[in-house]
């Protein structure tokens, strides 16, 4: 053939549709971008995108198909931990080779995935860790705040863990959970209320996902918690997710990625602007507000890779391009060069923790000076130790 | 540093500022923290500037020195000083929470001196939280001069709180005493603080030496549990009314398409969603054409939002539900569809991401309560708006002849047809209504949670589960139902977690049922049953 | 007043109504006999228009009405009873009877010669129509066809269910109600002495079709009992 | 004297239905494995695995919508809660792959990976026995019976009808899948089970299994329909179908709807059950989503879409609405739900007995232009009445003759 | 305010008398009798007792202190003004509506009261309703089959099949109800009368000890009045019957005791024609 085939596997109708459309707007563009470059081994890349809705089991049909139907070189999909695990054993089993784009529990490694989205202590710790610190208001109590699911339950228990070996006690972690989609966060900001209230100086912890950020950061901005008494740093909170929050009311609450669209450097302006522009050419709606987050980031970061990694092997053969991976580098929009561990398929990621501004961008307050590896085997999990790469 | 602050707090208050002290704002952390305490007890009006400066982000460093970072170019901070150097060759100076804390807490202090007495009952407040004992003096100074008497109680619980680590006992025992008409939990601790003991066994001691300022503050803290306990179950309570009429507004418009009409609408929450979606252009339009009423922007929502889901409304029933009347079943597949539709529709035209709706400025924030329990405007607000579609609706169902013929319709549609009840109107009107109460629900929900193509399908199973719960085709039932369950899920959650209460509410209502299977209000009646 | 030509109606595929031609004058009732199943409520539906004529036609007052909605109809002045009573059941008995004052300008108010015939639905008022007993149903549908003053007044089996006193009470108000010779009434009966006692004109139809007609005091030498017989 | 049960059960269904299962049988049970066993994948008539998985999820579909037909179009209960019980059926033999993974997992432990990470030490104790293969057959089955059995003894026994039965069980299935989202209630939260390695020891994505996993799946399609059209055109079935239209009448001669509702219910749920334990290891996961109300009305849907009450229509509803939602996602992956709400409007709009009506009233029509005279065409509508497909009855007459007939939901309306 | 009272006052003396009475019937060794359904003991040539039966909605008392008893075999008309409670007894005999006060017995031994609707019917008490009811989807010979005497549980209904004599006993009732003609057709498409004769067949099917017959004749011709007075006299010794009808001609032709209802308790009882001639029953019912 004389194209080669990019899978793209993200969900567009269904609950998840609000994040991961983005995500296929950005693999189309960097697609674009590299067919405009001459392509891959003189060949365009040719994406075949379908949606999988949402629905677990039709993740895997759909790996499926663009497996062995299609017969993709590399799919880029998913976004929730369930639509991986679902995917996975047809990756296995067809040797395929999926880039996973999201910030996750870890606890995971497959030979036939590259993780480009952080581990818990390339998010996770460092936040925390921050909050601890005297710049960051110096928390000794904690809210692990999460919704109700495997992602932030193992987040949760990584940070226990962690803040147990800091000297946390456990009289001093509230640890809560919401069902999916819980749009009514009184009882809970009540509790935080008084948690705080209580005692030392607190910090919340948050790993709700999905549509329960606007209700809960609006029932935080009116039950007047300010940033400067109780902050709230969460993991799955990003640019995209709050164009749908009105941020006056949550100046300061903090996030930490990889990459904030606030970041200054040119390879982010290029990006962005690239971006933009894809988005006004292709008619996405409210183009002129489109906004790059951090999974986006690892989207094109994982693209390039994987044309680097496949421009080494000399083809598109799944095993090879796996060696090849290895040590792949990239100047990312972060401002920072990523390396592809060889051992672990994720990358070394800066972590950078950022406070809402009231344009709904962020403002990075900290950041780690080189990026870290990632710790997909978290040592504070039981079991773990001595577990290191494939 | 304490001293060293101290002895700055003994500075006239107008006397110009010291370089030194200035300088530690472009320093490292610490420095900049200790600046910014000090800017507050040092105050004045150039105190004040400063500190507007770093909040806003146009304070910056040039090779050490400090440069306010105006439009038109740098000026050194102190001396005000224009430099050469461009905009951009300053490092601008990031604030973070714990600065902007600082900030806050050393800008009270300096609105202590305000001529206005609301801003110095603000600042009073902030104090009352977050002063340090460096600002003990400049308190204590206030307080002599305040005449303001809503302004001194506060201050004197500001005092009162840092005067507990006082060595005189006599002002301890003033400061425990003053305690006790707080509403505070922070202040509670405070004086849990003094009644426990220091070391071990025998050798303990109490860490307040005196008992009598120990039964003054065991006193004190009871009365602060009391007001705070009994705010909490107020606030639960509200919180339960809160989310109740959060599920009657979702699922009033249901109560008249399915209650009433006998439409399976599972497109109800797509309605939702256009009323919501109708709020937001209205939101838009305002912020381009009439930014100055942007608040008043809820008040034109409420015709838009109605008409535009009631106009939605209209097209539905005439091209699909007007062929479906007595065969239910069927509008729920074709309703089915119609959501399936709404929802790709408004992905493709308005994007797969949530919309921002902002709380106009009156509806954000709220009233405090004892203890920290904050009852929030715009939940106050949404509480008023529900009763207000409540009565409305009540009326136009039993008050007038269309609610009469809506019923008559649904209950015998040919003998309605024989009466002279022109049967295709009614419908299509009752229908509107409807769905236009349906947007209206929206409405409201956009002020509470996200708007998004799928917010719909959030509540279109607490909207059934309201209607049927009532009983189907009793508004009252719907009522009952939704402040039942907004209050029972609100007091479960307090007690078990939102899961488990999530749980829990499912399982009342399953037992529920068993107890009354038609509902709250079963209609009772020898049609009932055959 | 009414004025019914050559009527055809199917059901599915079996021809109900062959051809049936009949006029109902004003001042005058009308009785259609027949046994069961031969089209009398068949032939009132389509009438009233809840099922649509195949073929034929019918005028009412000289305006054709042979396509018209049923509340159009209603409109136009015909009220009618129902076969099975069919009120709503979930209305008060007081809702009910406004029901059938909604072609009436709104606030309209019940006529109290309803309740002079019928003194029971004034006592039960408040209660719901369902809950009413069988006869006090009947009497409530046929107050509220007679709640708008129609001109012409369908009545299918209207005695049925109905305790022998007020059955007396109603044949003497439908005669009153022709007497004021303002006012057609077209009764289907089986209650054959009723039928005789009020027939101004009789009709009797077996099959979809009239087979009989005549003046109602010639209903006996005409033999129609023995019609109505196997 | 009496019938044979044997020659009843034969004579259950019509000779058309017995080829149509016949060539059915031969095609998922020799043309299929022939096909993606024997032949090259170049061969023109080979086919794919990703087919056969498909085709498999697919039948498992028909199912469940097979089961809710018979409660739903026959017994005229509709449950929003079938997901549930599909869904226990997959997790009791999910249940049974999860053991069967052995050491193989990403922490090489006994235990499933899942309790690893909880520091579980030791299997809970309702995952005794799940490594027999029994034991986990015995469970797909009683689980979801005893649970339906259970929930539907207290409703029926309350009297609990129509649309408020319908809530009830989605609040069910909707709590259900709160508590399965929870990790602590042992069946690995969100994330659910996958992974799967085998079953009885034999290679889970080899191809003898997949096929063997498809043409079991075939076979309890067939059984399905065998026993359900046994089972409506038995005494049973009238009984039930007479519940559905009066069933206070039903009780005055002598019936105790009781048992009937919940004879079907408990075996309407089982159906699912078995269902879901051949869907898992097909599609390779189970997860609490299976349990969203939303899945739960889709089966509804299918149905629906398909003709409710009629069995082939469940079966027709199901393939067609998914099939369509596979092919669209696929080739319309931003459109297709436009193209699947139109298809539900237009089938309500135009097909009001959905695609089985159609063809009914094609059949019926053409029955009728076979003979051309008028008298012919009455006597074709009249079959089609009797029939029991009223297609060609005027509409407000055909409402009239359902009226009393008419769905939970409506009779929730009226009442 | 005083009136509720009252009512308040009474309600507790009935509650207290049912108690007694309760009282009295869990003592069933001290007479020897068995108060469960089982066997209908017609040992005292009674076969419904009715006694002291109130029944009341929303404190409208649509029967008042009911006290009746009907003899094995008897054919007995109830008549009565519209509203009288003639339908609530029958609900209460079925099961249908539970007394406030009272007690009802099928023969000696089986209490009414306390039985669900399908027991009663399998006791042995059939009724046609006012409103005829049928299985609308089901056509005339499937409603019939239903209806029939038969082991009505689960496991039976599962694996039955129609006898030949039982086919043949189908076919006699749909000739006898003139429905052989329509007996394919869904009953939902049958006219009035036609329905009201496809119910008394359903009830002839379930070969009840008792029939209990609501308006039976309501919208038939007199012609099909008469045969149907026919067939219940034709009945009545084998059963017993119970006839509610407004139709004079139609209990006259049924020749049994009549019984007037009237608010709710037994106004008058006799033969027609004394019950005629009683003024206060032409006052309330025949009129003048
Ligand atoms: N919806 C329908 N579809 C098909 N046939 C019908 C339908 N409704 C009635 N019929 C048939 O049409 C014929 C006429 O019915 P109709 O109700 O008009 O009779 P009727 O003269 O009013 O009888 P009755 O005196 O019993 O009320 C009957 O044979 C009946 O079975
Ligand atoms: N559920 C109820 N709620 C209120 N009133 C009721 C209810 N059921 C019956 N009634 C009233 O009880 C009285 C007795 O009704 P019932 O149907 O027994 O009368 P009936 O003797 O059968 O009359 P008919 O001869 O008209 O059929 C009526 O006045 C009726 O309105
Ligand atoms: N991996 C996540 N964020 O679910
Ligand atoms: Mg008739
Ligand atoms: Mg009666």
């Amino acid at each position: 053939a004389d194209t080669i085939k990019i899978g793209i596997l993200h969900s567009l109708s269904g609950t998840m549709a609000i994040s991961e459309t983005a995500l296929k707007n950005v693999a189309l563009m960097t697609i674009e971008e590299i067919n405009a470059g001459g392509g891959v081994l003189g060949k365009k890349l040719e994406p075949v995108v379908v949606d999988p809705a949402s629905n677990w089991p039709l993740f895997a049909e759909r790996a499926r198909q663009l497996l062995a139907q299609d017969k993709v070189a590399a799919v880029f999909g998913c976004w929730t931990s369930v639509s991986r695990k679902s995917v996975l054993p047809v990756f296995k089993e067809l040797n395929g080779l999926l880039f996973y784009p999201v910030q996750y529990e870890g606890e995971e490694l497959e030979k036939n995935v590259f993780y480009t989205g952080a581990a818990p202590n390339q998010q996770a710790i460092p936040a925390v860790e921050y909050l601890m610190s005297e710049e960051g208001g110096g928390a000794k109590r904690f809210v692990l705040l999460g919704t109700d699911y495997v992602y932030p339950r193992t987040t949760n228990k990584i940070l226990r863990a962690f803040l147990k070996s800091k000297g946390v006690s456990d009289a001093d972690i509230l640890e809560d959970y919401t069902p999916f989609g819980h749009a009514d966060y009184q009882t809970i900001i009540a509790r935080i209320k008084h948690f705080a209230a209580e005692g030392k100086k607190t910090a919340v912890v948050s790993t709700i996902n999905g549509d329960s950020n606007v209700p809960f950061y609006k029932e935080l901005g009116n039950a007047g918690l300010k940033a400067t008494d109780v902050p709230v740093v969460a993991f799955s909170v990003g640019e995209e997710e709050l164009r749908g929050v009105d941020t006056k009311p949550l100046l300061g609450h903090l996030a930490a990625w990889n990459y904030f669209m606030s970041v200054d450097n040119p390879q982010n302006k290029a990006f962005i602007d690239k971006y933009r522009a894809w988005a006004k050419k292709n008619a996405v709606p409210n183009a002129d507000t489109v906004v790059t987050n951090d999974p986006m980031e690892a989207t094109y970061v994982g693209l390039h890779m994987w044309k680097q990694a496949v421009e080494k092997a000399g083809s598109t053969d799944v095993d090879k391009v796996i060696a090849a991976m290895g040590g792949q580098t990239f100047k990312a929009p972060s401002g920072f060069t990523l390396t592809m561990d060889a051992t672990n398929h994720h990358l070394h990621k800066p972590v950078l923790i950022g406070e809402v501004r009231a344009d709904g961008q962020f403002d990075v307050v900290w950041q780690t000076q080189q990026p870290i590896r990632a710790q997909p085997w978290s040592p504070f999990i039981e079991g773990n130790e001595g577990k290191q790469g494939l | 540093m304490l001293c060293v602050l101290m002895a700055l707090a003994a500075l006239p208050a107008r006397a110009a500022l010291d370089p030194a002290l200035v300088q530690g704002l472009g320093g490292d952390f610490n420095a900049r923290v200790a600046a910014i305490d000090a800017l507050g007890v040092a105050g004045g009006d150039e105190a004040a500037a400063l500190l507007d400066a770093l909040e806003g982000g146009r304070l910056g460093t040039v090779d050490g020195r400090l440069v306010v970072i105006a439009p038109d170019g740098l000026r050194d901070a102190t001396s005000g000083e224009a430099l050469a150097a461009d905009a951009g060759a300053a490092t601008r100076i990031t604030v973070n929470n714990r600065l902007r804390r600082a900030i806050g807490t050393a800008r009270a202090a300096l609105a202590l001196s305000s001529a206005q007495p609301a801003q110095r009952l603000a600042a009073a407040d902030t104090l009352r939280e977050n002063a340090s004992p460096a600002l003990l003096p400049v308190l204590a100074r206030a307080l002599a001069a305040e005449q303001d008497d809503a302004v001194r109680a506060v201050l004197r619980y500001a005092t009162a709180k840092l005067e507990l680590a006082s060595p005189d006992p006599a002002l301890r025992l003033k400061a425990a005493q003053a305690l006790g008409g707080s509403s505070d939990a922070a202040v509670k601790n405070l004086l849990a603080a003094l009644l426990e003991k220091r070391g071990d066994g025998a050798a303990a001691t109490w860490v307040e030496a005196d008992a009598e300022v120990r039964a003054a503050a065991a006193a004190s803290m009871r009365a602060i549990d009391r007001r705070i306990g009994l705010a909490q179950t107020a606030g639960t309570l509200f919180s339960g009314l809160s989310l109740g009429s959060i599920l009657l507004l979702a699922a009033l418009g249901l109560a008249i398409t399915y209650g009433v009409m006998g439409v399976i609408n599972m497109a109800h929450g797509e309605l939702l969603m256009v009323g919501a979606y109708a709020t937001f252009l209205v939101q838009g339009a305002f912020r381009s054409h009439l930014p100055e009423y942007l608040d008043l922007y809820v008040l034109a929502a409420i015709p838009a939002a109605f008409l535009a889901a009631a106009l939605v409304g209209i097209a539905m029933e005439r091209l699909v539900l007007r062929h479906l009347y007595g065969r239910p079943l069927e509008s729920l597949l074709a309703t089915w569809g119609l959501s399936l539709v709404l929802i790709q529709a408004a992905r493709v035209l308005f994007g797969p991401q949530n919309l921002e709706l902002a709380n106009p400025s009156w509806m954000s924030g709220g009233v405090e309560l004892a203890g920290g329990v904050v009852l929030p405007y715009n939940r106050i607000v949404i509480l008023g708006f529900a009763a207000f579609v409540l009565v409305l609706i009540w009326l136009m169902m039993q008050k007038t002849r269309l609610g009469m013929f809506v019923r008559a319709v649904t209950q015998n549609r040919p003998m309605a047809g024989c009466v002279g009840v022109p049967t295709a109107r009614v419908d299509t009107l009752a229908f509107a209504i409807g769905s236009g109460v349906a947007g209206l629900g929206g409405l409201a929900l956009s002020q509470i949670a996200n708007v998004g193509p799928a917010m719909g399908t959030g509540y279109i199973v607490d909207a059934f589960m309201v209607v049927v719960l009532g009983g189907v085709g009793q508004l009252a039932g719907a009522v009952w139902a939704a402040l039942g369950l907004g209050i029972v899920a609100k007091f479960l959650e307090g007690w078990a977690g939102a899961v488990v209460a999530k749980i829990l509410v499912l399982v009342f209502i399953i037992a529920f049922i068993q107890k009354r299977p038609q509902g709250i209000f079963a209609l009772k009646g020898r049609f009932a049953d055959s | 007043m009414l004025k019914v030509d050559t009527l055809n109606q199917y059901y599915g595929g079996s021809h109900i109504l062959r051809g049936l031609s009949f006029d109902v004058p004003v001042g005058q009732v009308t009785t259609l006999l027949g046994r069961n199943g031969v089209g009398k409520t068949t032939l009132l539906k389509t009438l009233m228009g809840l099922v649509p004529a195949a073929s034929g036609s019918i005028s009412f007052d000289g305006r054709d009405i042979t396509r018209a909605p049923s509340y159009k109809r209603v409109a136009a002045g015909i009220g009618f009873v129902p076969q099975g009573r069919e009120i709503f059941p979930r209305l008060t008995v007081e809702e009910n009877l406004l029901m059938g004052l909604a072609t009436r300008p709104r606030g309209s108010a019940i006529p109290p010669r309803i309740f002079d015939m019928f003194p029971v639905l004034k006592q039960m008022m408040a209660r719901r129509g369902g809950d009413l007993s069988g006869g006090q149903q009947q009497q409530l549908a046929i107050g509220r066809a007679l709640a708008f003053g129609p001109k012409l007044l369908i009545l299918d089996e209207p005695t049925e269910g109905i305790q022998p006193s007020i059955i007396k009470d109603i044949e003497r108000a439908i005669r009153s109600l022709a007497e004021t010779g303002e006012m057609a009434i077209l009764l289907v009966e089986q209650y054959y002495d009723f039928a005789r006692a009020l027939a101004d004109q009789y009709l009797v139809m077996e099959r979809g079709e009239i087979v009989m007609r005549g003046a109602g005091a010639d209903m006996d030498r005409d033999g129609v009992r023995e019609a109505l017989a196997v | 004297m009496r019938t044979p049960f044997t020659l009843r059960l034969f004579q259950s269904m019509p000779r058309g239905g017995w080829i149509a299962l016949a060539i059915f049988a031969a095609v998922a049970w020799i043309g299929v494995p022939v096909a993606h066993l024997a032949l090259p994948e170049s061969h023109p008539l080979h086919v794919f695995a990703y087919t056969v998985s498909l085709l498999g999820k697919i039948l498992c579909y028909m199912v469940v919508a097979v089961a809710m037909d018979l409660i739903w179009g026959y017994a005229g209960i509709l449950s929003l809660g079938h997901g549930l019980f599909f869904a226990l059926g997959g997790y009791a033999f999910g249940m049974y792959l999860m053991r069967q993974i052995g050491r193989d997992g990403s922490y090489g432990a006994e235990l499933p990976d899942f309790m690893v990470f909880l520091d579980w030490k030791e299997l809970p104790w309702y995952w005794a026995g799940s490594d027999s293969l029994l034991w986990a057959l015995f469970l797909v089955v009683a689980l979801p019976g005893l649970v339906a059995f259970v929930f539907g003894w207290f409703a029926f026994r309350s009297r609990i009808k129509g649309v408020y039965f319908s809530i009830i069980t989605q609040a069910l299935t909707y709590a259900a899948m709160l508590l399965f989202f929870r990790n602590e209630t042992g069946f690995g939260g969100n994330n659910g089970f996958t992974d799967f390695k085998r079953i009885l020891g034999y290679d889970i994505t080899s191809p003898g299994m997949r096929v063997t996993l498809f043409a079991l799946s075939a076979a309890l399609l067939i059984a399905c329909l065998v026993l359900g059209r046994y089972l409506v055109t038995s005494r049973f079935g009238r009984v039930l179908a007479a519940i559905r239209d009066a069933e206070s009448r039903v009780m005055f001669i002598g019936y105790n709807p009781l048992h009937y509702k919940l004879f079907m219910w408990t075996l309407s749920a089982m159906l699912c059950g078995l269902a879901g334990a051949l869907y898992v290891p097909q599609v390779g996961i189970i997860n609490p989503s299976e349990m969203s109300p939303a899945n739960s009305i889709e089966i509804a849907v299918w149905v629906a879409v398909g003709g409710r009450g009629t069995l082939v229509g469940a079966v027709l509803g199901a393939g067609i609405v998914n099939l369509a939602k596979s092919v669209f996602t696929v080739y319309l992956p931003e459109y297709w739900p436009f193209v699947l709400g139109f298809l539900f409007i237009v089938v309500t709009l135009y097909l009001p007995d959905g695609v089985v009506g159609l063809w009914r009233k094609l059949r019926a029509r053409r029955a009728a232009a076979a003979l051309d005279d008028a008298s012919a065409a009455a006597g074709a509508g009249l079959s089609a009445a009797i029939g029991g497909a009223p297609a060609e009855v005027p509409a407000t007459e055909r409402q009239a003759a359902r009226s009393t007939a008419d769905t939970p939901i409506a009779k929730g309306a009226n009442a | 305010m005083i009136p509720t009272l009252e009512i308040e006052r009474e309600r507790a003396h009935l509650d207290a008398e049912r108690e007694n009475q309760r009282e009295h019937w869990d003592g069933s060794a001290a007479d020897g009798r068995v108060y469960r359904p089982g066997e209908l003991d017609l040992s005292h040539k009674v076969i419904l007792y009715l006694d002291d039966i109130t029944v009341s909605f929303d404190g409208f008392r649509a029967l008042n202190k009911l006290s009746l008893t009907i003899d094995a075999g008897e054919l007995r008309c109830i008549i009565g003004p519209n509203g009288a409670g003639k339908t609530t007894m029958m609900d209460v005999i079925t099961g249908k509506t539970r007394p406030d006060s009272g007690t009802a017995f099928f023969g000696q031994t089986i209490d009414l009261t306390r039985l669900t609707e399908p027991e009663i019917a399998h006791a042995g008490i059939g009724r046609k309703f006012q409103k005829p009811t049928i299985f609308e989807h089901h056509s005339a010979f499937e409603n019939l089959e239903l209806a029939m005497k038969a082991d009505k549980r689960v496991r039976r209904t599962l694996f039955a099949s129609l006898l030949d004599d039982e086919r043949d006993r189908v076919a006699e009732v749909l000739r006898q109800i003139r429905l052989d003609q329509a007996a394919d057709r869904p009953a939902g498409l049958l006219s009035h009368g036609q329905k009201q004769w496809l119910e008394i067949g359903m009830l002839l099917m379930q070969e009840p000890r008792l029939l209990l017959l609501d308006e039976p004749v309501a919208g038939m011709t007199d012609d099909e009045t008469e045969r149907t007075a026919e067939l219940f006299t034709s009945l009545a010794g084998k059963h017993s019957l119970v006839v509610v009808e407004h139709d004079m001609a139609f209990v006259e032709a049924l020749g049994g005791k009549v019984t007037v209802l009237c608010e709710g308790s037994v106004l008058a009882e006799g033969d027609l024609a004394t019950v005629q001639a009683d003024p206060r029953v032409i006052e309330v019912y025949l009129g003048r």
